[in-house]
This record gives C-alpha cells, sequence and structure tokens, in this order.
C-alpha cells in the first residue's frame, strides 16, 4: 500500500521534471502580484469569508439561535478552507522565492491551525451561551485570529510576520475579555493586551534592526546576506536577532516572558483558553521556526545558548509551577509553558529532523490540549466555576467515558506510551531529533525527559483524582455533553490513540513536511529578479 | 557468541524450522487475553454507566482484603456489614464474566503449549521472529512490531498463562461478591496481554510497551478498591517508583541506539560484539541504567519500597502480579540482555550484590511483619533477590529456574493466604467484628478448620525453604552452587566491583545467599506456626465460621501444590541420581549459551562433582536448621495468650506481643533483628520512602516559588520580561 | 548636516523671541489679580464647571472609529505610488507597460480595499455605534 | 546622520520601556507602549534613507496596526473601568498564582 503509494509520489515527480505535468503542479510566480494572490488562495479564502461573515453576524440582533447560525457557517468556511488547503496541498503546489512559502509545512500548519479553530468554534458555540456570551462576532474573530495564523505559516516575509501576528494578536485580545459580565475576563484581556502590545514593541524593533544590518526583511534575502557578508557578528543583526527571539519567546509563553499566560488562560473563556493554548501557540511556533531555519542558520552561534537557555527554563519552571496548581485552567496553562519548552528544543536543533519533530508534536499537542480544554468545558459549570482539579474526584463514577478521554489527554500530554497515543511518540521523536542534531543536544534530552517525569506529579493527579477519590456527595451532576464537545472530546482521543498505535503513516507525514528552505529551494525565477530591482 | 546472529542472517532467506508449525500462531497468544479485557472491559463500563438495580452503590466493595478500616473509609461506618445491609451486590454480568476472564488465559496457555510441543519437537538454534509492520520509523531507528520465539520466551509464556490461569479461576470465587468484578478481571486479562507482549516483544522498544503496560495495570489493580485513600496513594508510590525506574530503561535504549544502531534483540546481538568495547565504559553504563530499570520493576534495593505497599490490591493480584510474574520481569530483562551484561563484569557485579544485599535486607524484615501478606511481599522482595543474585553471578539458567519454580510456590502462599484471610474475612464480617483479617495474631489453629489450605501451604513452604526434592531447593542450591563456581574462575573473578576482587564479592554474596536463605526458612516457619498452629486466637464468636475455601479455590491450590512439590525435577544437578539432569539448561541453552559461556571463560574445567554434592548439603542443611529453630523457638508460644480475645485491649496485645518478641529475638537473630528493625526497616525504609517523598516536596516547594513569582500584577510581568529581554541580549550578543 | 543649520537657527529664534516677549511681560507690567482675571479664558464665555469633567464614552468611541479609518486612507499613497506597475500584467519597461499588458488588478484591490472598510462601515453602523443617543 | 537617527530612536525606545515599567496607569502605559512602537517606525525612516523608501511603507503598516491596537486597548481600559471603577495596574491582580 505504502509502496504503491509512494511509487506514485515518485512518478508524478520524475513526470513533473519532465515538465509533462505542467497543471498538475503549479508553480505561482510570486512576483506578480497577481499571482502572489493566487498563492494566497486559502489565506485569501479565510479572510475574505470572515468579512462577509461580520456582516451576516451583525444583520440580526443577539441571539443563540443567531450565534448558532453564524457559529455553523464559521465551521463551514473553516472546513472550505481546509479543503482548499489540502487542493493545494494535493497538487504539490510550487513557487518563486518570494513574500510567502508554498510549502508542505505551511499546509502542515494550516491544517493543525484550522483544526484548532474549528474545535474552538464548535465548544464555544455551546459553551458560550452558559455564560450568557450571545455576541456572534465572537467566531468571526476566531475566523480572523485564524486568517492571521494562516499568513504566520505562510510568512517569508518580516512584515509579513508582523502583520500576522498582530492581525492574530489583536483579535485574540477581544476574545479573552470576551465574557464583559466577567471581571476576570475584563482583567485577562488587559493583561493579555499590555503585555502583548509591549512584546510587540521588542518583535517590531527587532524587525527593524535585522532590516537595518541586512537590508530586507525577506528571510531568504535576510539569510543570504548574513552569509555573504558574514553579519553574524554585526552587533546590530545580533541584537536584532535577540529581539525577535524575544518577541516570539513572549507569544509561545517562553520562561521568564510566559508570565502573563496562567492569569490570561484562567481569566479568558475557556474555549479561547484553548485556543491560545492550541492554534495561537501552533501559529507562532511555526513562524519562529521557519524564521530561524530560513534567515539565521548561520547566526546559530550567537542564539544557540539563549534558546537553549529558555528551553531548559520553560521545561523545568512550567512544569515545576504546574505541580502547585489547584485549579485545571490554570495547571493546563502551565502544562501548555512546559511543552513550548520542549518545542523549543526542536528550534534549538533547527534541522529538518527538528522540524518534523516539530509538526508530530504540534499534532498530538493540538489534539490533547483541544480534548482537555473540551472536557473542561463540558464539565464546568457557568461562570467558569467547576473547574478546580478536586471537582474531578471520582468522574470514573459518573462519567468513565469522559474520564476515561481525559486520562488519554493527560497520557498523552505526559508522553505517556500506548495509554498516551501520540504524545509518546511526539516526545520521542523531539529526543529523538535532539540526540541526532549535527551537535547532539544530550543535556537537554536529559533535561526534557526529567521535566516529563516531574510532569507525571500533576497529569498523573487528574488522572488519580478521577479514577481514584471518591465522588463527593454535593458534587453536581454532570450536564449531558453537546454534540460538538462530544466530537471534539471524543474525536480528538480517538485520533491519539489511532496514530499512537499507528504513528507510521502520520511520521512519513511529518517527515516530508518540512519548510521549503529544508528542500532545496526552487530556482529563482528570472522574472523576479528583474522586477525587485 | 556471534554464530547465532550470523546464522540467522545467512538463515534470513530459509524458512526457520519453526514456520509451519504451531508456532505461526505465535500472534495469538496475546490476543485472546486482549479479547477477554475488551470484552469485560465493555462489561464494566456499561455497568457503572447504567447501574442497575442490584448495585445500589458502585464503590461498595465486600471482597475480603477489604478490611475494617477500608470500609470505614468508604464511608459506610459502624454499621457496615449490618444483617439489614443489602446483600453483597454480585455484578451484573458476573457469569460472563466469569467464563471470559479465566478462558481467554486459558486458552492462551493451550496455545502456548501446542507451540512449545512444536518447538520441543525442533529444538530451534535461532529465535522465531515474527514481524508485523513497521512500527517506529523514526530517522535511522526502525523499531518493527514483532514477536520473538525462543525457549527463553517460551518458558515465561508457559508460566504466565498457566499460573496465569490458575490465578484466574480462583479469583472467580474469591472476587465473586465484588460489585468491581468485570472491572477487576479486565484489568487482570489487560494485564496478562501486557506481560505477553513483555515477554514476546523482538526489541526493546516493543518490550518496553509491555513493560509500561504491565505498570499501568499492577498500579489500578494495587489501587482497585480507589474508595481507600491508602489504596490509592499505594498506587500512585508504586507509579512513581517506577516511573524511576522505566528512565534508567529508557535512558539505556537511547545509549543502546545511539552505540549500535539498533534495538532489536538480534541486531544488538549480533552487533554488540564489534560495536561496544567489552569492559568499557559504555556498555557498563547501559547495564547500570539497565538495572535501574530492572531495580523498579522487580523491587530491588533501592526502589523496593512500592512492593510491601502494593499489598493493599486484592489477594490474587499479589499472586500473579506482584510474586509470579511482574516482578520477576527485571530477571528477564537481565537475562534477555545477558550478553551485555556479560560483557560488562563490573555492572554484573553491582546485579549480584544488588540482589544479594535485597535478599538479605528483605528477609530479616520479613522476620518481624505480623501482616501475613506483607510477610509474604517481603519474601518476595528476598526472592528476586536471589535471581538477581544468580543472574548477576552469570548463572542465567539458575535465574530462570528460580522464577519458574517461585513463580510456583510463590504463586500458591500467596493464593493460600488469600483462602486463609477469605475465611477470616467471612467469619468477622459474619460476627460484625473489626478486627483485621490478615493479621497472624489473630489466626492459629487455622489447620483443623482449612487442612487442604494448610497441607499445601506447608508444600509451599518446605519448597521456598529449600527443604531437599521440594522446587525451591534445586533452583536455590543451583543459585549457590554456581555463584561458589563462579568465585573459584570466571571473569566476574578478575574483575573488581568498587576496588574489591570479583573473587571476594562472590564468595560474600554466596554467604549472604546462604544467611539469606537461613532467615527464609524461619520466617516462613514463623508463618506457618502462627496460622495454623497452636491455639486459635480468632475469637469465640467468629471461630465456628471458618471454613475451608470453596473448590474453585483449592483447586488451583492443588494444582500448583503439585507444581512446587516437583517443580524442582526440571533441572536437577547432573550429580544427583534424580531422573533427567538439566533440561531446564538444555533447553535453555541456545539463548542464554553464549551469554554463559563468555562469563564462564576461565572456569577450571570440570569441577568436583563431590564439591556440588557438598554445597548441595550446605544448603538443605541450613534449611532445616532454619526450620528447626523456628519450631524450637516458637512451636510452643504464641504471639496472643491464647483464650484471650484480642479486640478486648490493645494494651494487652501490645505487652504480650513484646514477650514474645523479646524470647524471640533472643532465641534467634537478636542483633540482627535490631539492625534490621531500627537501621533497615525504620531507618532505610523511612529514609528512601522519605527520598521519594521529600524530592515531590522540594519540586512542589519550587513550584510555590513559582506561583509566588506570579504576583497577579502586570508591573510584575512587565519587569520579568525586561530583564529577560537584558539576559537574552547578554547572551546572544556576547 | 549642513542642510539642518536653518532649521536649527529657526527653533533657536522662535525660542528666544518667545522667551522674551513672555518675560518682557513678566517685567515690564504691574500685576493686580482680581477673581475675574484669575479665570480660564474661553472665548469671552464664561466657563462652565470644571475643565477635567468627565465626558461621555461616545466622544472617544467617535474619536477611535475617526483614528481607525483615517489611519486606513493612508494606504492610498503607497497604493498610488505603486499604481502603475499593479495595473500592468508582466515588469514594466523603461517605466511603461507594453501594450496589451494593462491589467485592472491595482484597481480592483484598491476597490477591494475599501470594500473590506465599507464592510467595517456597515459593522460599526449596524452596532450603532455612530448613533449618539 | 543614520547613527545619530537610531541613537535618537534607541533612546525614544528605552523611554518608552522604562515607561511602560514604572507607570501605573493602564492608559500612560499603553502610550508608553506607543512611544516604542514610533521609536521603532524612526529607525525604519532612518534606515530607509539607506536603503530605499520600502521602508515608509513598513511605517504605513506598523501605524496602522498601532491604531487598531489602540481602538482595542481603549475598549479593554473601558471595560475594566466598568468593573474596577480604577486602570490603576497594582490593584488589577484578581488572577494571580
Amino acid at each position: 500500500m505504502l509502496l504503491l503509494q509512494s511509487a506514485l509520489v515518485q512518478s508524478a515527480l520524475v513526470q513533473a521534471a519532465l515538465g509533462a505535468l505542467p497543471a498538475a503542479r503549479p508553480t505561482w510566480n510570486l512576483a506578480l502580484p497577481g499571482q502572489l494572490l493566487g498563492a494566497l488562495g486559502p489565506d485569501l479564502l479565510l479572510a475574505g469569508g470572515a468579512v462577509l461573515l461580520l456582516l451576516v453576524a451583525v444583520a440580526r440582533p443577539e441571539s443563540d439561535r443567531h450565534q448558532r447560525a453564524v457559529g455553523w457557517a464559521s465551521l463551514g468556511l473553516v472546513g472550505l478552507t481546509i479543503v482548499a488547503v489540502v487542493a493545494y496541498a494535493s497538487r504539490g503546489a510550487l513557487a518563486t522565492e518570494g513574500p510567502i512559502a508554498v510549502d508542505t509545512f505551511r499546509w502542515a500548519v494550516d491544517i493543525v491551525v484550522l483544526i484548532g479553530t474549528g474545535c474552538t468554534i464548535a465548544l464555544s458555540m455551546e459553551s458560550n451561551p452558559l455564560d450568557g456570551i450571545l455576541t456572534a462576532e465572537s467566531h468571526v474573530l476566531v475566523l480572523f485570529s485564524a486568517a492571521g495564523m494562516l499568513l504566520l505559516a505562510a510568512a517569508r516575509d518580516l512584515i509579513l510576520v508582523f502583520l500576522g501576528i498582530e492581525l492574530m494578536s489583536v483579535a485574540v485580545y477581544i476574545l479573552s475579555g470576551l465574557d464583559r459580565r466577567s471581571e476576570r475576563s475584563a482583567e485577562a484581556a488587559l493583561k493579555y493586551f499590555l503585555l502583548g502590545a509591549f512584546s510587540t514593541g521588542f518583535l517590531l524593533y527587532g524587525i527593524a534592526l535585522v532590516y537595518g544590518a541586512t537590508g530586507s526583511t525577506n528571510l531568504a534575502t535576510i539569510g543570504e546576506h548574513v552569509a555573504r557578508y558574514s553579519l553574524m557578528y554585526n552587533p546590530m543583526l545580533v541584537a536584532g536577532v535577540a529581539l525577535l527571539l524575544i518577541g516570539f519567546s513572549f507569544k509561545v509563553a517562553a520562561v521568564p516572558f510566559h508570565m502573563w499566560a496562567p492569569d490570561v488562560y484562567e481569566g479568558a473563556p475557556t474555549p479561547i483558553t484553548a485556543f491560545m493554548a492550541a492554534a495561537v501557540k501552533v501559529a507562532a511556533f511555526a513562524a519562529f521556526l521557519r524564521i530561524w531555519l530560513d534567515a539565521f542558520p548561520t547566526v546559530a552561534y550567537q542564539w544557540h545558548n539563549a534558546i537553549w537557555l529558555l528551553a531548559v527554563l520553560t521545561m523545568l519552571v512550567g512544569n515545576v509551577v504546574a505541580l502547585r496548581q489547584r485549579n485545571l485552567k490554570r495547571m493546563l496553562a502551565y502544562s501548555s509553558i512546559a511543552h513550548a519548552g520542549y518545542l523549543l528544543v526542536t528550534v534549538v536543533v533547527a534541522n529538518s529532523l527538528g522540524a518534523s519533530a516539530f509538526l508530530f508534536y504540534l499534532v498530538a499537542y493540538t489534539l490533547a490540549t483541544m480534548g482537555a480544554f473540551a472536557v473542561v468545558i463540558a464539565l464546568g459549570e457557568p461562570g467558569e466555576r467547576n473547574q478546580e482539579i478536586a471537582d474531578y474526584a471520582g468522574l470514573w463514577t459518573v462519567e468513565p467515558w469522559l474520564a476515561a478521554a481525559m486520562a488519554v489527554f493527560m497520557m498523552a500530554l505526559l508522553g505517556f506510551p500506548i495509554a498516551g497515543g501520540m504524545g509518546f511518540f511526539a516526545k520521542w521523536y523531539v529526543i529523538d531529533a535532539a540526540i541526532h542534531a549535527p551537535h547532539p543536544q544530550t543535556v537537554l534530552a536529559v533535561i526534557l525527559v526529567l521535566a516529563s517525569v516531574i510532569s507525571c506529579g500533576y497529569y498523573l493527579g487528574v488522572v488519580l483524582t478521577m479514577f481514584m477519590k471518591p465522588r463527593p456527595a454535593n458534587a453536581p451532576a454532570v450536564r449531558p455533553v453537546p454534540t460538538g464537545t462530544f466530537l471534539v472530546i471524543y474525536l480528538s482521543a480517538f485520533t491519539l490513540l489511532l496514530f499512537g498505535v499507528l504513528p507510521n503513516g502520520f511520521v512519513q507525514l511529518a517527515h516530508d513536511s518540512v519548510p521549503i528552505s529544508m528542500v532545496g529551494a526552487p530556482a529563482r525565477a528570472p522574472v523576479a529578479s528583474a522586477a525587485s530591482r | 557468541m556471534i554464530a547465532p546472529a550470523l546464522q540467522a542472517a545467512a538463515l534470513a532467506a530459509a524458512p526457520h524450522p519453526l514456520s509451519g508449525t504451531a508456532a505461526d500462531w505465535v500472534w495469538a497468544l496475546p490476543l485472546f487475553p486482549l479479547a477477554g479485557f475488551l470484552v469485560n472491559a465493555a462489561l464494566a463500563v456499561v455497568a457503572v454507566a447504567r447501574p442497575g438495580p442490584a448495585d445500589p452503590s458502585a464503590d461498595r466493595h465486600s471482597a475480603p482484603d477489604a478490611t475494617a478500616a477500608g470500609e470505614d473509609v468508604a464511608g459506610h461506618g459502624p454499621g457496615a456489614g449490618d444483617a439489614d445491609a443489602p446483600p453483597p451486590a454480585r455484578h451484573r454480568f458476573a457469569s460472563v464474566v466469569s467464563l471470559v476472564g479465566p478462558l481467554a488465559v486459558g486458552l492462551a496457555f493451550a496455545l502456548a503449549c501446542a507451540i512449545f510441543a512444536a518447538m520441543a519437537r525442533v529444538h530451534p538454534t535461532t529465535p522465531f521472529v515474527q514481524t508485523y509492520f513497521h512500527w517506529i520509523p523514526a530517522g535511522d531507528l526502525q523499531v518493527n512490531a514483532a514477536f520473538q520465539l525462543d525457549q527463553l520466551s517460551l518458558t515465561l509464556v508457559l508460566v504466565i498463562t498457566g499460573v496465569g490461569a490458575l490465578i484466574h479461576l480462583f479469583s472467580v470465587a474469591y472476587m465473586g461478591d465484588d460489585p468491581g468484578y468485570a472491572r477487576y478481571f479486565a484489568y487482570l486479562n489487560l494485564f496478562v496481554f501486557f506481560m505477553l507482549v513483555l515477554v514476546l516483544g523482538a526489541s526493546y522498544p516493543v518490550m518496553f510497551v509491555g513493560w509500561e503496560g504491565v505498570g499501568l495495570c499492577s498500579y489500578l489493580l494495587i489501587g482497585f478498591w480507589y474508595a481507600d485513600r491508602a489504596n490509592a496513594d499505594a498506587g500512585k508510590k508504586a507509579f512513581i517508583v517506577n516511573r524511576i525506574g522505566d528512565f534508567g530503561f529508557l535512558i539505556a535504549m537511547f545509549l543502546l541506539f545511539v552505540q549500535l544502531g539498533t534495538l532489536d534483540y538480534t541486531g544488538v546481538l549480533a552487533a554488540a560484539p564489534g560495536g561496544l568495547e567489552a569492559g568499557g565504559p559504555v556498555v557498563t553504563v547501559i547495564c547500570l541504567f539497565l538495572l535501574l530499570g530492572c531495580a523498579g520493576k522487580s523491587a530491588q534495593i533501592p526502589l523496593y519500597v512500592w512492593l510491601p505497599d502494593a499489598m493493599a490490591g486484592p489477594t490474587p493480584v499479589s499472586a500473579l502480579i506482584h510474586a509470579a510474574t511482574m516482578v520477576t520481569a527485571g530477571v528477564y530483562l537481565v537475562v534477555r540482555s545477558g550478553l551485555l551484561f556479560a560483557m560488562a563484569p563490573a555492572a554484573s557485579l553491582t546485579v549480584a550484590v544488588m540482589g544479594a544485599v535485597t535478599a538479605l535486607f528483605a528477609a530479616t524484615i520479613g522476620l518481624k511483619q505480623w501482616d501475613i501478606k506483607k510477610v509474604l511481599a517481603y519474601s518476595t522482595i528476598s526472592q528476586l533477590g536471589f535471581m538477581f543474585m544468580a543472574v548477576g553471578a552469570g548463572a542465567y539458567v539458575a535465574g530462570i529456574f528460580h522464577l519458574v519454580t517461585h513463580a510456583f510456590f510463590k504463586a500458591l502462599l500467596f493464593l493460600g493466604a488469600g483462602s486463609v484471610i477469605h475465611a477470616m474475612h467471612a467469619a468477622y464480617h459474619a460476627t460484625h467484628s473489626h478486627e483485621d483479617a490478615q493479621d497472624m495474631r489473630n489466626m492459629g489453629g487455622l489447620r483443623a478448620r482449612m487442612p487442604v489450605t494448610w497441607i499445601l501451604m506447608w508444600i509451599a513452604t518446605l519448597a521456598i525453604a529449600g527443604v531437599p526434592l521440594f522446587a525451591g531447593f534445586f533452583s536455590k542450591d543451583e543459585i549457590l552452587g554456581t555463584i561458589f563456581d563462579r568465585a573459584g574462575g570466571s571473569i566476574l573473578r578478575d574483575a573488581h566491583w568498587l576496588g574489591i576482587p570479583g573473587g571476594v564479592v562472590l564468595y560474600a554474596i554466596y554467604g549472604m545467599g546462604l544467611v539469606a536463605a537461613f532467615l527464609t526458612a524461619v520466617y516462613m516457619t514463623r508463618l506457618m506456626l502462627y496460622t495454623f498452629h497452636g491455639q486459635n486466637r480468632t475469637g469465640e464468636a467468629a471461630r465456628p465460621h471458618l471454613h475451608e475455601a470453596p473448590w474453585l479455590m483449592t483447586g488451583p491450590l492443588l494444582v500448583l501444590g503439585a507444581l512446587s512439590a516437583v517443580g524442582g525435577f526440571l533441572n536437577t544437578p547432573a550429580f544427583l541420581p534424580i531422573g533427567p539432569a538439566e533440561t531446564l539448561a538444555r533447553w535453555l541453552d541456545p539463548v542464554v549459551g553464549p551469554a554463559t559461556a563468555l562469563i564462564a571463560a576461565g572456569a577450571p574445567g570440570d569441577a568436583d562433582p563431590r564439591r556440588g554434592l557438598l554445597l548441595s548439603l550446605i544448603a538443605a542443611a541450613v534449611a532445616a536448621t532454619g526450620i528447626v529453630v523456628a519450631v524450637v523457638r516458637l512451636g510452643r508460644s504464641a504471639p496472643v495468650r491464647a483464650g484471650a480475645a484480642p479486640e478486648t485491649g490493645i494494651e494487652s496485645v501490645l505487652a504480650h506481643r513484646y514477650y514474645v518478641d523479646e524470647a524471640y529475638d533472643r532465641g534467634i537473630v537478636r542483633p540482627l533483628l535490631a539492625f534490621s528493625n531500627r537501621v533497615l526497616w525504620q531507618g532505610v525504609d523511612g529514609l528512601i520512602d522519605g527520598l521519594v517523598t521529600l524530592g515531590a516536596r522540594v519540586w512542589v516547594w519550587f513550584g510555590g516559588i513559582g506561583s509566588a513569582l506570579q504576583t497577579g500584577r502586570v508591573g510584575t510581568y512587565a519587569w520579568a520580561l525586561v530583564v529577560g529581554a537584558l539576559v537574552v541580549l547578554a547572551i546572544t550578543i556576547r | 548636516m549642513k542642510a539642518y543649520v536653518p532649521v536649527l537657527l529657526l527653533i533657536v529664534f522662535v525660542i528666544a523671541n518667545a522667551v522674551m516677549i513672555i518675560g518682557l511681560s513678566h517685567l515690564l507690567t504691574r500685576r493686580r489679580p482680581t477673581p475675574e482675571k484669575q479665570t480660564p479664558y474661553e472665548s469671552g464665555v464664561p466657563p462652565l464647571g470644571d475643565a477635567r469633567e468627565r465626558f461621555s464614552i461616545k466622544f472617544s468611541m467617535v474619536a477611535m472609529l475617526f483614528i481607525i479609518f483615517d489611519i486606513e486612507t493612508v494606504f492610498m499613497i503607497p497604493w498610488g505610488v505603486a499604481y502603475r506597475e499593479l495595473s500592468c500584467g508582466v515588469p514594466l519597461v523603461h517605466g511603461g507597460c507594453p501594450t496589451g499588458q494593462l491589467s485592472f488588478f491595482g484597481l480592483s484591490e484598491m476597490l477591494v480595499f475599501i470594500g473590506i472598510l465599507f464592510a467595517g462601515y456597515v459593522y460599526v453602523w449596524k452596532k450603532g455605534a455612530l448613533q449618539w443617543d | 546622520m543614520l547613527a545619530e537617527s537610531i541613537a535618537l530612536s534607541a533612546l525614544l525606545f528605552v523611554i518608552g520601556v522604562v515607561g511602560v515599567l514604572t507607570r501605573r496607569n493602564a492608559i500612560i502605559v499603553f502610550m508608553c507602549v506607543e512611544l516604542m512602537l514610533n521609536a521603532v517606525n524612526l529607525t525604519f525612516i532612518a534606515f530607509g534613507r539607506v536603503y530605499g523608501y520600502g521602508a515608509q511603507a513598513i511605517v504605513i503598516f506598523v501605524m496602522t496596526v498601532a491604531a487598531a491596537e489602540a481602538a482595542v486597548g481603549l475598549a479593554i481600559v473601558i471595560a475594566i473601568f466598568r468593573h474596577r471603577q480604577t486602570v490603576d495596574l497594582d490593584s488589577i491582580n484578581l488572577l494571580k498564582g
């Protein structure tokens, strides 16, 4: 079966090389504005659809019914975008060098982000009304944010990265303050906004300095110039790299730039928290990795120690502080910080092995995080109550399937074999990439394992609470799980388990989906160089 | 030793001699218990999700081990078990579960027997590897989901499925009244599945899957009565300690892969001689990390603390998982990696020393326990120590031999104890008493009430004590004899351990082994005397309710009793003129032969047969002395004065215990006991336990610091951000 | 740097002039403050209440909307600069578009841009942000 | 000239950072952030003199983004003011630990 597939792919490649199949593998000339738009197809589809849905959302007064209608329409749009992405990916589109990338890495990240977006909309559609949030625009804001993420996944230009980050972040600032009646929600929004804007300043200054040092904001050009003019010892470039690192560290919540995350995650409405923990982090990491792979591989000597330190701090602090948490949302916030640390390891490795480990990890992490938050939503009571870990005591006795699914998510985040499904392989590949890097990161791998051991303390704590503690007599009855939440929970758990037993195909996919600069960039089209004068 | 691997390569094209026989069905072995698990789990979930009218509270447990304390915690209060309480809720699907659970394992056993027949006919010299699919293709690492059938794995499969089937049968009666009946069998079947994956896996990663899986099941079963907080904590402890061990296993795997580029057994076997420097630091480190994994799984010092607590689980679980199968996985791992250990004499000596210290240490603790299951738990740790002594000294056959006989007699002892506890519990339940059904001070004189259990338990005791012709005698004798031989001449003798010559270490281990064997005889005889002999101390009211267990429980006991009696003839020493000699050794030779040959290199020819006989006589004499000393010192005394109801006053109980203890101490091993009691039992045990707890506390305390820094103020966060930014800038620009 | 000397001179002159006028009036005038004279000057109308009075949120709402829509128009400037290139299907040749290659891409792009702005405007309107009461 | 411009913008950036660190009023903190962004704009303009006018397009993007951020930020500040009757950042610490 696999053999057949690879044979097909190979023969297609050969034919494409011979020019026999130009239609099957379109090559966008990104120097031409029209073709640039074509290469941005799925992104534009999502953004344009979101603008239209914004008008639909405001067409009727706020009501639960309207909110659901817009939610379903948004889900449809997300589905359509996924189809578009898959279509682009399966046709194996290529592009000339330019401000955006047309590569499998982008499509893979797109899919992960869109799945996270779809889950978020499905969850908030059903949980928002319980908290009295009836605004239909909330779904549209999620879509806008997702549009920013798609842009981030594609961007090969620092300005596009900046725009993508801002489009994503500004929408999420609003979303985290969505619950207008909740003081905590407003506080979360304020904190996220102020610190986010603050960090944007650093990021932007970094872009400015890199531009100043290299004369370009295009990642490939930056990489070229740095290598050609030996700019790696230019203090302005290095300072720019450091500032970019700071900006991204904030967005992915790496220690010590993480402090906003627990507060914001706790205060924001739970579906939005899931969105932040999964999709936002994924998109920011994708851009982070691409910039580091494309533009700064030759500056590795300078940034290596800093990212190494950030990774270690993030893994340790995230896990250790999570041990203390009693609120599940907050615990998951620290857990997501810890996972940012694991992902930073792949940035330190910064090669194609790291990139595919990174993608595999993203999928496992997104599914597990989304699933865990979905369980929190399914069990949460209006007003963000019933979210303490202690509230889950004896869940097994009343909702065995829900408890089992939650156990799978916890095990997956822990990286436990079999029961944790993909989680185990995700960690395995990260460790594998660390050990097999050109400069083996054995110490990082050991710390990663140690940090995982520490994380047993809180992940298993949840499992223990659910399975081994008696259900308190005054525990509220569990509401029937609504359809969307149900699907998010069980589909995530099923996928995690399935690809945990049979990771094979997925690994291949992750293996093939590396950034364009890793597989040998296509030759620069003569037209492009003429146009860029 | 490269020969088998080369042969394997040469034979890769030609079909393996086992193909076309029952061995082709090896994949079905684990599938039977897996199917059983699926059925039982489905039934359990259905029953929990929609409780029928018959079980008003899903949590109520009324199986024997659920003692008074447990029920109090469960919230039933003093009135638990009153006549007006609803009768014990039998599981809604009890009949289906009773059929499916044991049958799943029984079928696997039948298949294993068929495979055994095929293998005995062919007696292949290379392992039969069956590959199913590419499991992990990560870069250079290619791991296949594959099973490996050879003499070693088949031996283990036979033990697991055979003893497992008996224990499943026993459980049908023992757990019959528990509301979690289906859940129990689901876990138990799942355990057998993972255990089979563990021993059948053809590579370290596949073995690790089973390794983790059995850990999970063990943890679920220890905490089976999760309503009881102590049980849940015990489960947690087992889990955490085992994670430390797994960490070692994982590191060892990574190192192996980095060094050899493969993790298949056949691949490692072929690549190790060329890829690793014999006696070098790399192979030693790999072996030491593997050993860490073994110490965790097999409850050896320093990671043994979880096993005594694991007795919180149902007794058949203790018999199957915590005596016969799972805890021996460490021994299996060492034997499986025999070649690596043979290449690292220092690591091998470490294994042996660890085993010897554990054997002696646990045996002394066993002397002092009152809880019948705790005695057996420490006994298990001690016997596992014997196995590690063996495999550490390169006596791989002896280690596996003892593993097998131990599975027989320790399962018998645990099930016998279960039968006793069953009777005690029933008696106390009938009289609404809250006495501890597992405390030997409440037993005594059960011989008359439970004659079958009594006889069978004596057989097991004689076997474990090492009385000649019983199973344990041959295996223990072979361990001690081989260690003595190795001390005389082997690569271990020429190696050094912490600067001490290997020969000295091995003689010391031999001495410790003898002392431990002596103590084994003492504590087991003590257990028998207090439980079955002397006056009965159960209490006037409860005494008439003491009955022999039903046939469904005694039946498996009978089978195990027979095996404990004659199991030793699997591998009789050559100098004894009884039956065919060294059957097991010849059977296992294709697997452990190369490693044994490597480690025994330099042995002075054929040893004098008279020396072997002398060593056997010494071992027999030690066992006999132990039994005699125990009988003489304890036979006439009783832990509590006859006739005095123990429940009348805790003070009198304590006082009498004190007198008896003093006599006991003075007579036998007072200094040893004091040492064991104060330093080892309270000191070391407490220290290790404390260290684990302290480790957790320290991390949580660090977590507290992190939490405290999280002030909730934007100002603080901005400062952290800027300080972090300055640090990053400083590091980057440097 | 030389080009900026006049600017520097101008700054110096302005500051000196201001200091001179205020300083002179300070030195030369007589001060006889009365309550009437101390009141803030509001174009000859008597002041109404405190200058730091809280005012309706609507002002800031409108101000924000103004800023947003105002700043968007700034994009028309680079668009205008690049309009010629955007309206040509191929790269320009000597600053001109080869015949037959003219496209409406540049125009339609700005139309789309304005369309998005308009969508925002419709949203704001429907939301009632422009209603004063 | 370039060096002076860059030094000036760096100074402005640092002033913005210090403002964020020392001020407790949410609005003023946000104004300091805006100052940082405008300092960066100044840097871009300065580099634009070296590399061409592409930098000025970047400045337009940054200004737009800053305006959008300002609108969202003010809305959020108003929301918090409605709950707390204050915009003092030190007293807004419901979420912590």
